[in-house]
């Protein structure tokens, strides 16, 4: 890759590559290439992001002040609902695999796409029309019913546009479906010559682990989805109590998708991370195999799991002690994660760009997430904490603390490779910090919460829980301002920003050996012969590129 | 992929197979075998879905990789049903008061 | 490179062997898929039949053996014809593939219509789970009605579903037909068949299943 | 500025178990997020680019040995957390058999409950202290779930279901009483308050100003009322005599031997056909939709309290 990197300054920036072969829309909405799928998942999952964020921001206006002054009961249900299934469906799940992954999978393995074009741009569109259907459901009155759609409440009681909604989860379900085979088959059959599987970066390996839960537990969760919307409209249904139906079975079907689910949104950013942190520390990671198979280990044992979600439901005691000793062992994979990470640093030769800084926030915030899974997971702490704020901050510490986290620090990291340019990289760093501490001060405040006792999807709370609710609220809008201002460097970068070349980072894995932005087939050389380890950095870093 | 061809022989039989364990099926519902039935149904259910899956699906003649797919996603059925009977099972035990 | 000349090999493909092997591991991840889909529905008719065992029975003795176990007899046939179909696909038996999958088609076709016989039935005697359902067992003075009507409410979801996949299934053939009509298939050319007949069995498969579960609970009554 | 509270009350006797496990997981929690935060610190500081220290690894395959500590120690600790916790839960799972028994019914959006002598409130819980209290609790609509997080119990509230929850209260005062299961438009409004008094204080609570039926009374006038006296009282009974069925165990005509508990009263109330009683024809009327929930349990009551009638003469 030296080779490479030694290229003239004019080279830097190539005159063909993907995104500029055409340029009607057309040549995009109809585009198979999984580059450029992947800049409409992007675009997409933005704008969903946006939607989503002004939900919390609303929610967090709400909870200023103890009354419900703002907005009726009802509006207030309606955008948490929307919070949490835009958030969950339609940014966080396609976020790092969809984007990302699509991207990469196909240059990190040395193919000239994914297995199934046109399956990928299908899953594109199958995610659209979910979310048109979404964005159709809150115009139309939205929803009420909280991204967990439990009945009988969504099959009978609620008044809103619950059939749109359930509609619109069951078509971005497939939408992931497809996107988790394509890169199975991907993996498997369409690797470089000499990339064997203990060569493959640990973000392919993680990807791998996704798309399994993606295709095995998805599907569960659409039948569920199919029986509540049955249910809907027929009038009688299966989880209706009148006929001896159990509102019970609803929430173990949906867990059995939903727990997995959680690790379709933490695996993907624990692959970046580790693409990150031996980069910038110029290292080998520490571990490989652990690594490798811990990701593995949860996916699967993240199957076996879902009851801790049931502790309180008048499940059988004995179930919900199963599932809690499991909820356990689940832990200790993520674990062994953690600790290679940080042992990956040992002797390095360590910088901090902005993509690092994003890694160690997610390691210390995907830490707290995790641990506070643990009181959650034993049965004792469960039936204080259940459906508190404890269980809210618990979640956005994993979701937005360590997936989102995750997602920035990728999107630093590959944005030269997507676009060929660079962007500021103070602002960069100081944009990170700020989230880092919006994050907190939002989200640290509501593990108290839960404990004193604060029920979440509350509207109107009691007054001693104001002062916690400030400090929140507070936080939430550092948070804003720290997520807008990527947004801007990235779009002055799009046009202004200078050219990358192959390599800035001078990183390792086959997306760095072609040029910056890869041409339609990404290695126009021919395909790549993979001789080496993932992860070949020198250790003492003596080779390293500035 | 070196394709096999099965012969048209093979599935006559395979077919043949099918059917007497249909007849079988049907039979086998009309004598009470008490808590038998569903277990006698279902070994006939899962031997006719084996004979499919590997003759008509030509599983018995394709990679290991495709096999263990195929076993993945019965197992994973089975995952499901294991984990959510013990709910029901178990519910009762705990009423009026714990055993212990 | 020279197999970019084979019109067969997509171009991100680097040969025909791993373009059939892609496809063939794809449609197998696809099935797994839709072992788990159509699993959510035995989930559920598992704790149901456990809690309810005597609705289940009553439910399952009113339904129509001989429509069922005929119905078998026609999946299990239409599964014989399309294996024979890939079979003929793969030996360039040009002629035979049509009138296989024509046969496939009919056969399936058979099927759906019998279906809509027994719903009408089902209709007709006010078992379709709603305001005018009701139900009386001889046999199961046990099974309270609301619960049959659970059983009768799981009936239709099921069955339906498998039609819907039905369905799907005779869209493909009719495709398959209109391709191999046009020549299109041939012993290096058969991907498309084979992957449908893989579809095909699994949703004979699924009835495999279903036969059993829905028609000959308690039969010895 | 206001005083920030970082714990709730200890209000019952298993909130400070539930809190010591608590604790310890915070002690570990702390320990294991400072313990790596430390290491990653020192790391990141020690081995930046530019320090001169020495990087040369002389084997990159070690480890192992350290990979099995970092896998074995989490686990150990895992499972020894999950023991503690389960225990202290199977604890609260056990319902004391001399607990006094308030019903408790979930409504949107309010909680409807009835003492054992048929005295009725609504959004408001009064106990006695240093007594057990047993709630069964059932909805009338959707799931609720009853919350109280000075006590540190909850439990879901469920449509065509009873679900029990226990509590001994250890301090007199107010508390919060949360509905923490989403149910629609005014779930935060589901709230109201759990008043802990001294026993004396409770009995003057429940004897005074106190205008509704005894329940027992109540339960007879609808017994009567409902027509279930044609059957299961008189000179020919068509059913089974109730007095002396609740607890019972019940021989089914298929054979199966059933506890008669308060589901199973339920059941044979809206359910008749699904648990025929050995040697009685089917022939008791659904009242599925013709009864309220808080009704059966006045029923339910009413068929406790022949029992207990019952014993009590038998006493005396
Ligand atoms: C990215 C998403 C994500 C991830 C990764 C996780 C990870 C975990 N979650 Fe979380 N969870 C959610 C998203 C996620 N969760 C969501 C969205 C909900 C709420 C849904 C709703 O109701 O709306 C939820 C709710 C939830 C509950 C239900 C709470 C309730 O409603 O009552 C429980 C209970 O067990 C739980 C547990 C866990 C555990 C044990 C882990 C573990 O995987 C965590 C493992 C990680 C670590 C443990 C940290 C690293 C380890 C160390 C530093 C070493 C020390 C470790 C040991 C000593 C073991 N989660
Ligand atoms: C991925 C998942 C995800 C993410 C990222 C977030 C992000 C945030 N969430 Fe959310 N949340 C959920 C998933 C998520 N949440 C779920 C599943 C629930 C449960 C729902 C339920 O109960 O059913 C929930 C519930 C929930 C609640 C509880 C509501 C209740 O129970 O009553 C609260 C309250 O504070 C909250 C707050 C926030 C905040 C402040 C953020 C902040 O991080 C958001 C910050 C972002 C912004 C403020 C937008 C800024 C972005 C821009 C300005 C765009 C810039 C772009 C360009 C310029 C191109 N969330
Ligand atoms: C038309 C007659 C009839 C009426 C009216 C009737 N029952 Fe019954 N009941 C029966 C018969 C017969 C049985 C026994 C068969 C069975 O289990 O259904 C029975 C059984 C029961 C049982 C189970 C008893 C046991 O031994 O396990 C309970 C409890 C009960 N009835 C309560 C009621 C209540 C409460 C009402 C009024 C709301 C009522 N019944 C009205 C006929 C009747
Ligand atoms: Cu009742 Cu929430
Ligand atoms: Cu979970």
């Amino acid at each position: 890759m030296s080779t490479i990197a030694a290229r003239p300054e004019s080279a830097l920036m190539p005159k063909r590559h993907y995104a500029n072969v055409k340029h009607s829309v057309a040549s995009w909405l109809l585009t198979t290439d999984h580059k450029r799928i992947a800049i409409l998942y992007l675009i997409s999952i933005t704008v969903f992001f946006a939607v989503g964020g002004f939900f919390a921001s609303m929610i967090r206006l709400e909870l200023l002040t103890p009354k419900g002054d703002l907005f009726d009961g009802d509006t207030y249900n309606k955008m948490f609902t929307l919070h949490g299934i835009i958030m969950i469906f339609f940014f966080l799940i396609p976020s790092i695999p969809a984007v990302l992954g699509n991207f990469l999978i196909p240059l990190m393995v040395g193919a000239k796409d994914l297995a199934f074009p046109k399956i990928n741009l299908l899953s594109w569109y199958l995610y659209i029309i979910g979310g048109l259907l979404a964005v159709w459901a809150l115009v139309k009155g939205g929803v009420d019913t909280g991204w967990t759609f439990y009945t009988p409440y969504s099959s009978t009681y609620a008044k809103t546009e619950v059939f749109l909604a359930v509609s619109a989860a069951f078509i971005a379900g497939f939408s992931s479906i497809l996107t988790g085979l394509n890169f199975i088959v991907t993996i498997h059959k369409m690797r470089a010559p000499g990339l064997t599987w203990f060569r493959l970066p640990l973000f392919v390996w993680a990807h791998y682990a996704t798309s399994l839960i993606q295709i095995l537990g998805t599907p569960v969760v659409a039948i569920t989805l199919v029986l509540v919307g049955v249910e809907r409209i027929w009038g009688k249904g299966i989880f209706d109590p009148s006929l001896g139906g159990d509102p019970v079975l609803f929430q173990h079907l949906f867990w059995f998708y939903s727990h997995p689910a959680v690790y379709i949104m933490i695996l993907p950013g624990m692959g970046v991370i580790s693409e990150v942190i031996t980069c910038f520390s110029r290292k080998r990671i520490f571990g490989y195999e652990f690594i490798a198979f811990s990701s593995l280990a949860i996916a699967i044992v993240g199957f076996l799991v879902w009851g801790h979600h049931m502790f309180v439901s008048t499940q059988s005691t004995y179930a919900g002690m199963v599932f809690s000793f499991l909820t356990f062992l689940v832990a200790v994979p993520s674990a062994i994660k953690v600790f290679n990470w940080t042992a990956t640093l040992y002797k390095g030769e360590i910088t901090f760009e902005a993509p690092m800084l994003y890694a160690f926030g997610f390691i210390g915030l995907f830490t707290i997430g995790g641990l506070t899974g643990l009181f959650l997971g034993a049965m004792a702490t469960d039936i204080h904490f259940h459906d508190t704020y404890f269980v809210v901050a618990h979640f956005h510490y994993v979701m937005v603390g360590g997936m989102v986290m995750g997602f920035m620090c990728g999107l630093h990291f590959w944005w030269p490779k997507m676009t060929g340019r660079m962007y500021p990289a103070t602002i960069a760093s100081i944009a990170a910090i700020i989230v880092f501490i919006g994050f907190n001060l939002t989200f640290f405040p509501q593990f108290i919460l839960g404990y004193l006792g604060m029920p979440r999807r509350y509207h109107e709370y009691a007054a001693e829980f104001q002062v916690l609710n400030v400090m929140s609220t507070a936080g939430a809008s550092i948070l804003g301002v720290g997520y807008a201002i990527p947004g801007f460097y990235f779009m002055w970068s799009l046009f202004f920003g200078p050219a990358a070349g192959p390599n800035p980072w001078g990183a390792k894995g086959l997306e760095w050996q072609t040029q910056s932005p890869p041409t339609t087939f990404n290695f126009d050389e021919g395909q790549p012969i993979v001789v080496e380890e993932a992860y070949a950095y020198s250790i003492g870093g003596s080779e390293s590129v500035s | 992929m070196a394709q096999h061809v099965v012969p048209p022989s093979t599935y006559v039989k395979v077919f043949g197979g099918l059917t007497i364990l249909m007849i079988l099926t049907v039979v086998m519902a009309f004598f009470n075998l008490g808590v038998l039935n569903p277990v006698v149904a279902l070994t006939i259910a899962i031997l006719k879905a084996l004979l499919i899956v590997l003759f008509f699906m030509n599983v018995k003649y394709s990679s290991k990789l495709t096999m263990i797919f195929v076993a993945c996603g019965f197992f994973w059925l089975l995952i499901m049903f294991f984990l959510i009977m013990p709910d029901y099972i178990s519910r009762e035990w705990l009423t009026p008061a714990i055993p212990w | 490179m020279s197999h970019s000349s084979d019109s067969l090999v997509a171009h991100h493909f680097e040969d025909i062997e791993q373009q059939n092997e892609s496809a063939v591991l794809g449609m197998w991840l696809f099935l797994g898929q839709e072992i788990m889909f159509f699993g959510g529905l035995f989930a559920v008719y598992l704790v149901y039949r456990f809690k309810y065992p005597d609705a289940w029975a009553a439910g399952s003795t009113d339904l129509d053996i001989t429509l069922g176990t005929f119905n078998t007899v026609v999946l299990l046939v239409s599964s014989l014809t399309m294996a024979m179909g890939v079979w003929s696909a793969q030996t360039g038996r040009q002629k035979s593939l049509i009138r296989y999958l024509l046969a496939t088609l009919v056969l399936g076709s058979t099927f759906l219509v019998v279906k809509f016989f027994e719903y009408k039935h089902k209709w007709d005697y006010h078992h379709v789970p709603g305001p005018s359902f009701s139900f009386q067992s001889e046999h199961f003075p046990n099974a309270a009605e609301s619960n049959v009507q659970l059983f009768y409410t799981l009936y239709f979801i099921m069955t339906g579903m498998h039609a819907l996949h039905m369905v799907i299934g005779a869209g493909l053939l009719i495709w398959l037909i209109v391709l191999a009509w046009k020549g299109k298939f041939g012993p290096h050319n058969f991907m498309k068949v084979e992957l449908t007949g893989f579809y095909w069995h699994f949703v004979d498969i699924v009835w495999v299943f279903l036969f059993p579960l829905l028609y000959l609970i308690n039969r010895h009554h | 500025m206001p005083n920030v509270q970082i714990a709730p009350e200890q209000a019952s006797t298993i909130a400070p178990q539930i809190d010591l496990v608590l604790y310890v997981l915070t002690g570990l929690s702390v320990f294991f997020f400072f313990a790596v935060c430390a290491v990653l610190v020192f790391l990141a500081i020690r081995y930046r680019k530019g320090t001169k220290v020495n990087r040369t690894i002389v084997d990159p395959h070690a480890g192992t040995a350290l990979e099995l500590t970092w896998t074995i120690i989490p686990t150990i600790m895992a499972i020894a957390m999950f023991f503690w916790a389960t225990v202290v839960f199977f604890q609260y799972s056990r319902i004391p058999d001399d607990a006094m028994e308030v019903l408790v019914t979930g409504k949107q959006w309010m909680w409807k409950i009835q003492h054992p002598n048929g005295k009725r409130e609504i959004n408001e819980l009064h106990v006695p202290v240093g007594v057990p209290v047993k709630l069964t609790m059932t909805s009338e609509d959707v799931i609720h779930s009853f919350f109280v997080p000075a006590f540190r119990v909850k439990r879901d509230v469920l449509p065509g279901r009873y679900s029990n929850l226990w509590f001994e209260p250890t301090k007199t005062g107010t508390y919060h009483l949360f509905c923490a299961e989403y149910c629609g438009t005014d779930h935060s409004r589901m709230v109201g308050q759990v008043v802990v008094m001294e026993p004396e204080d409770y009995q003057r609570w429940l004897a005074g100003e106190f205008t509704a039926v005894p329940a027992a009374s109540a339960g007879e006038q609808l017994f009567t009322k409902l027509g279930c006296v044609t059957c299961h009282e008189g000179n020919s009974p068509r059913g089974p005599a109730l007095k002396d069925v609740f607890g019972k165990e019940v021989q089914l005509q298929t054979g199966e031997i059933v506890l008669a508990d308060e589901d199973y009263i339920r059941e044979s109330i809206l359910n008749p056909q699904a648990k025929l009683v050995a040697g009685y024809p089917p022939l008791m009327p659904t009242f599925q939709n013709q009864i309220k929930e808080q009704d059966i349990f006045t029923l339910i009551n009413y068929i406790k309290s022949m029992k207990d009638d019952q014993e009590s003469g038998s006493q005396s």
